[in-house]
């Protein structure tokens, strides 16, 4: 099996669903012949002909709304936002009508959409080509967030994600898109190239959504991630040598909240990570979650390693990004800290 | 040459408030038959005319004139009369209901009935309609059944919509009707996804959207038709220009510039701006964008030109902002009586027949509100609370299946 | 001092700061001639004329976004966002432009912009004339976030709203605008006459942003809560006998993060109530702040009660709603749970 | 009549894609000279032409002809073209600066240049322009320091935006120029609030905004008309028409259908088509739309027709989606070229004049990137850490306070 980046597993998971189903279609800005600005959708047009796969007006609101229609027209749209920053002026038709459809008509008119977005930071792209806005998403009741790490699940999700009946925000981490990423800027860039989550199986499977990933067995304490933070907690996990259970979450909405509860009562610690600011971001439903349903087994504080609650800073790319020495920081606060 | 001056914010004001007289003085009305037919498939650029004009059919005497009077069957134009008519009495009735505390919220669409009447009558069964809260005479015209809707009005246990939604935003997919919510204008571009899609997969239907002139101003409007015309839809995008948006009128959405139909020129598109209150124009309208549409000849906007007689909604009353006898002055009539009259004069209706109408009708809505009544009225008898949890998804997920059980369901 | 409704003290302090400032404008949908939906704007368009208060076109987007131009030219806007389930429309020119502005221009241009929003439920406004959208701005680094809970602070925040140099949503909870509320709704509606916080005093003041206030003193429990909630939680209290500590947050950004913790390390236990649906609202963030920063204290788990993880659902508004019994129970469950 | 027919989903395609030759005979360019030039308080209704012409000033031989022609001192057309040349000289070596690494990303405007320069000459110094990311040419025409440009774009500790913005999204107040971000058609309607702001106030002060052809189709767009509109806003929308966006042809944005230009007529505005590449056409329309701002007669849309000659960004290949040559065959020229002839034919420029001022360009240019330099390039000499978290609020807050403690600062 040949491996792939995450940009062309996620190009083969379109492809499938093209040639599998006559009513999946994909359009978003400069996504036609063009191919997307990061290639995602590079040689479908050509394949599949312009009228499934095009370009759109510069308008997310617009593309987000005639995908609700052609939806509940009995189409299966696929959408590309060409970065997450760059969501906010659909938020309202995803909060008020993708995610409302089915419950306010009593399952009348349905909106399956999928909402792909370029997500999160480390390709120095300032503060309107960075941000990951997951938290905005994941309050909704009614949308489905998912956010993958790795170039096999990416195509296991998205395909889950255009065969959901309900709408899902599809959240690619870019500073993945070409390779894996520890959080280390110095180095040099690594490739998907002999990674094992770069083999990728030909045609139709699927990584059921709600179901994340043991990325490393421990004991010591629970590492809650997605995207790219679960390979930066991995180098945190690496370098501290502490013996840390590492998941990763895959989709935050549905959440695996076994998975999360079981490890953390084995480990009785936990510390969350994610790129976005800290403040009311999703970290901290994850430590309110735990906390309830962990707290008789919790040794020490949860901790959560994020973003800092400012925007995101072009020139500090690497001072705002929290990269493996801050996680290995709250590793050893939350296993040191007395029980 | 212009002079540099002191600058001044301008702000758009009513020609009349409470206290004056009534004032439609800026109104023109040019006469019944005035303006031309065009083919349907013409060149958008030859049409600049109809933008600024008014399309009107029926003349002061009721008779039908000039190139865009259409031929209509007399029952189809006594089944428009009797959705009208039934939809006005309807709203009177639950309007009263709410005042009664059977229910929380109720809008009428006094004066503005021709407009969904007309175009559900003339549409096909599989075409869509994006409609506003003043297209309760869409369903009226499709039959749709008169208990359905008191039942989703008083939210009981046999509201199609389980209670979830406000009353009024009705859902009737079977009936060409799509799910009504309170944001205004977020689904005009639906309307043209839906119409995309059906072009797309090489069907015939087409869709017909809705929207308020205060509506106008959002940014969703101006996207929908960007998309329409882009992508050559096959939609009918129509405005009813009622000339209040609650409290604020059509010039806080630009007409004291233009009408609502020149918009379609920016985007390269037919616009028609037609007499509301005209049965018949609505009719020869919506049937000549129709035309268009069905021959891949793309989008049109209509806007129609009508009058919000009755108030916002329930909770509003507009005697705090416009004169109380300003609906009695409207210059383009009354729907209802226009219609009323073509058919008197046309010798398939009377007084007699009228009547009888009226009281049948309004007996079948005394009938529903009583059979709504026993299923129960807002906090009496609604529906399972389990329905409060469903359709979140598809299948509820554990956050919800542990609310019900913490709520003891 | 006469009694004044919550919306009278609203109107009171637009009026204060019109008469005080003439870089002040006040405008939004139906604001002006009508003097808005809830009455909050009656008369000021009568006494200041149309340039200081005045109607828009019915575009919440282009609402803000004027606001945000006026105040970088140097003026005070206070705008009106009819619903706070219609501020979604805005909220990419909040987001991105509103709370980013003195940032990215290293403070040449600024938005001292106020944007008021009738919020929450209780009405029976149905999916979307009821919904709590605070979690969505507390996440957003650059915006502050009010929600008063009585008359006398409703006049004083909206002045430090006002006076504050950045951009501030103030959301006015609607249920109380005419009278208290403690979340029973069988009984008459009450009236803020002779409630102690309807007594408002004339003319400038305020109440400064980040400060919450203490609704009770007491050792056994901490309650935190904001806007309507507040007179639920105290109905709960009262009700349960519990000898509860009640603190109302009145704004939630900037958080007044001191007295949280000042409280909860004396009652080592925690009770959060907010009606917006639980997950991932702002209740997380303050349960996670709280596990951090007093884990030591904790007695049991901090409790949510929340609004449910469901659209705003008509019919149901008291089932929806997170009233007096659901708080009790939480309450309960909280100080019997074995330390 | 028109025929029901099988509906199809239209796509639009641009003439020339890569292996074919540039086509560009879709577009008519009427001679120089040809439109009149009506008052500039006409009454929008009677300037249907100018939305659907193209109004040029300069014709093949460099005379300025026609009603549109302005005057303008030698001296400033001088400086107009030191300004072009200098943003073009500037460009291109900034450009390189990306591809050695020494910052993140870079934003050309070649062939765009006339526009931003035309009006920062034209306009008074406390109007403001609320720019895109092509127009750089309107700080090099207000003698913006090439220094604190190179420091913006290195991101190093003299940034004036302490590297807290992404290269070229520069803010400079005291030159008349507004913050820039990456979130298209967001702040159009900014523009508008500020003339709202300066015609509430009195003042005379004039907004001029900018935005792409592609961004129009943003719904912002329409809110900012539609407020200007409904105001009288004392501003002058101005559309870049530059034919591409990114990777998309302007009939994505509703070019197949009509002029950018005509959607002015939608909000009862005069809608001007201009000749982009035309100095004096760019100057000529401005002036109208400011003496009609300034008088009082409220907004003016202008289209710009010009053509991105270089890639969208340093992120960009155009020759993966256009034929490369196609900037060589566009019609109207390059508006550098254009108004050096001009100057010749008036006998006030030569070549010699124009080698030296092209050797005191480069070299200043040069200069300013050498010093940039020595304060730091991406990554190194970065500002303080402390401006990470200068500037959330006008004061920190605990937040803020606690994670610059937690950083070690
Ligand atoms: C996005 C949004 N903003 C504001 C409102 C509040 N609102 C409800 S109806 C209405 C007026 C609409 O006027 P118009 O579009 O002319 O329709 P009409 O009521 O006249 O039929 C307003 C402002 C809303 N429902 N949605
Ligand atoms: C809201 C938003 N959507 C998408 C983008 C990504 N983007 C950046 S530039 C661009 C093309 C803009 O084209 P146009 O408006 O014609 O301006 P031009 O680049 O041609 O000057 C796009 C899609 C963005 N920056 N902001
Ligand atoms: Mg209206
Ligand atoms: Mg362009």
């Amino acid at each position: 099996m040949p491996g792939m980046t995450m940009v062309q597993a996620l190009n083969d998971a379109l492809d499938t669903m093209l040639a599998l189903d006559p009513e999946v279609l994909v359009f978003g800005e400069d996504v036609g012949y063009f191919g997307g600005v990061f290639r995602v959708t590079d040689k479908l047009q050509a394949k599949y002909g312009p009228t499934r796969c095009f370009d759109t007006p510069i308008a997310e609101g617009g593309i987000v709304a005639a995908a609700i229609g052609m939806a509940a027209y009995g189409l299966r749209p696929v959408v590309e936002i060409q970065f997450a920053d760059y969501i906010l002026p659909a938020y309202d038709q995803l909060v008020s009508e993708a995610a409302r459809l089915r419950y306010r008509s009593n399952g009348e008119f349905t909106a399956p959409i999928t909402v792909r977005a370029p997500y999160g930071g480390g390709i120095f792209g300032g503060q309107t080509h960075s941000q990951s806005p997951e938290a905005i998403f994941a309050h909704v009741t009614g949308l489905k967030t998912v956010i993958p790490s790795n170039p096999r699940d990416a195509k296991g999700l998205l395909i889950a994600a255009i065969e959901c009946d309900d709408p899902v925000i599809f959240l690619e981490p870019k500073r993945l898109y070409n390779g894996p990423f520890d959080g280390r800027p110095g180095q040099a860039l690594q490739s998907w190239d002999g990674h094992p989550a770069a083999e990728v199986p030909a045609g139709h499977y699927t990584v059921p959504l709600g179901t994340a990933a043991v990325v490393r067995a421990g004991h010591a304490v629970t590492v809650l991630a997605y995207g790219t933070m679960v390979h930066v907690a991995a180098a945190a996990i690496a370098a501290s040598g502490i013996d840390a259970e590492l998941l990763d979450l895959r989709s935050i909405v549905p959440l695996d909240i076994d998975a999360v509860c079981a490890s953390v009562r084995k480990t009785g610690r936990c510390v969350i990570v994610h790129e976005a600011s800290r403040f009311a971001g999703f970290g901290a439903e994850l430590s309110a979650l735990v906390q309830e349903r962990c707290f008789y087994y919790l040794k020490s504080p949860i901790e959560r390693v994020c973003g800092w609650d400012t925007p995101y800073p072009h020139a500090f790319e690497w001072d705002y990004f929290p990269g493996p020495d801050r996680v290995a920081a709250a590793l050893r606060r939350a296993t040191e800290a007395a029980a | 040459m212009a002079q540099s001056a002191r600058l001044q914010l301008h702000i758009p004001m009513p020609a009349a408030r409470p206290g004056d007289p009534p004032d439609f003085s800026h109104i023109a009305v040019p006469p019944a038959g005035f303006n031309e037919r065009p083919d349907s498939l013409a060149d958008p650029g030859t049409l600049g005319d109809l933008a600024h004009g008014l399309i009107r059919v029926l003349d002061e005497g009721g008779d039908a004139v000039g190139a865009w009077a259409p031929e209509i069957a007399p029952a189809q134009l006594i089944a428009g009369l009797r959705a009208m008519l039934l939809t006005r009495i309807f709203d009177e009735r639950l309007y009263r209901a709410q005042r009664q505390g059977k229910t929380s919220f109720y809008m009428k669409s006094l004066g503005e009935e021709a407009i969904p009447v007309a175009q559900a009558l003339l549409l096909g069964p599989t075409d869509m309609c994006f409609p506003t809260y003043r297209d309760l005479g869409w369903l009226m015209a499709r039959n749709y059944p008169l208990l359905d809707l008191v039942n989703q009005i008083f939210s009981n246990g046999r509201d199609p919509l389980q209670g979830r939604q406000l009353p009024i935003l009705y859902s009737a997919r079977a009936h060409g009707f799509y799910s009504l919510s309170g944001n205004l204008a977020n689904r005009f571009g639906h309307a043209v996804g839906w119409a995309m899609a059906s072009a797309y997969r090489g069907d015939g239907n087409i869709a017909v959207a809705h929207i308020g002139e205060g509506s106008t101003a959002e940014g969703g409007f101006h996207e929908a038709l960007t998309f329409a015309s882009v992508y050559n839809a096959p939609v009918i995008l129509c405005i009813a220009n009622n000339q209040w948006a609650i409290s604020s009128f059509s010039g806080m959405a630009g007409a004291e510039r233009t009408t609502f139909a020149a918009k379609a020129i920016g985007y390269g598109l037919p616009g028609l701006r037609v007499d509301g209150n005209d049965f018949l124009a609505v009719w020869a309208a919506t049937q000549w964008a129709a035309e268009r549409a069905r021959a891949n000849g793309g989008p049109t906007l209509i806007e129609f030109f009508t009058y919000r007689a009755a108030g916002h909604s329930t909770s509003d009353d507009p005697a705090r902002y416009r004169p109380a006898e300003e609906a009695a002055h409207w210059p383009l009539g009354d729907p209802v009586d226009r219609l009323r009259r073509h058919l008197v004069r046309l010798g398939q209706w009377d007084d007699v027949r009228d009547a009888a109408l009226v009281a049948e009708l309004e007996q079948a809505v005394r009938e529903a509100v009583r059979q709504g009544e026993a299923s129960g009225t807002l906090g009496q008898g609604k529906p399972s609370l389990e329905q409060m949890f469903e359709g979140v998804f598809k299948e509820p997920d554990w956050r919800v299946l542990e609310q019900r059980r913490e709520l003891g369901i």
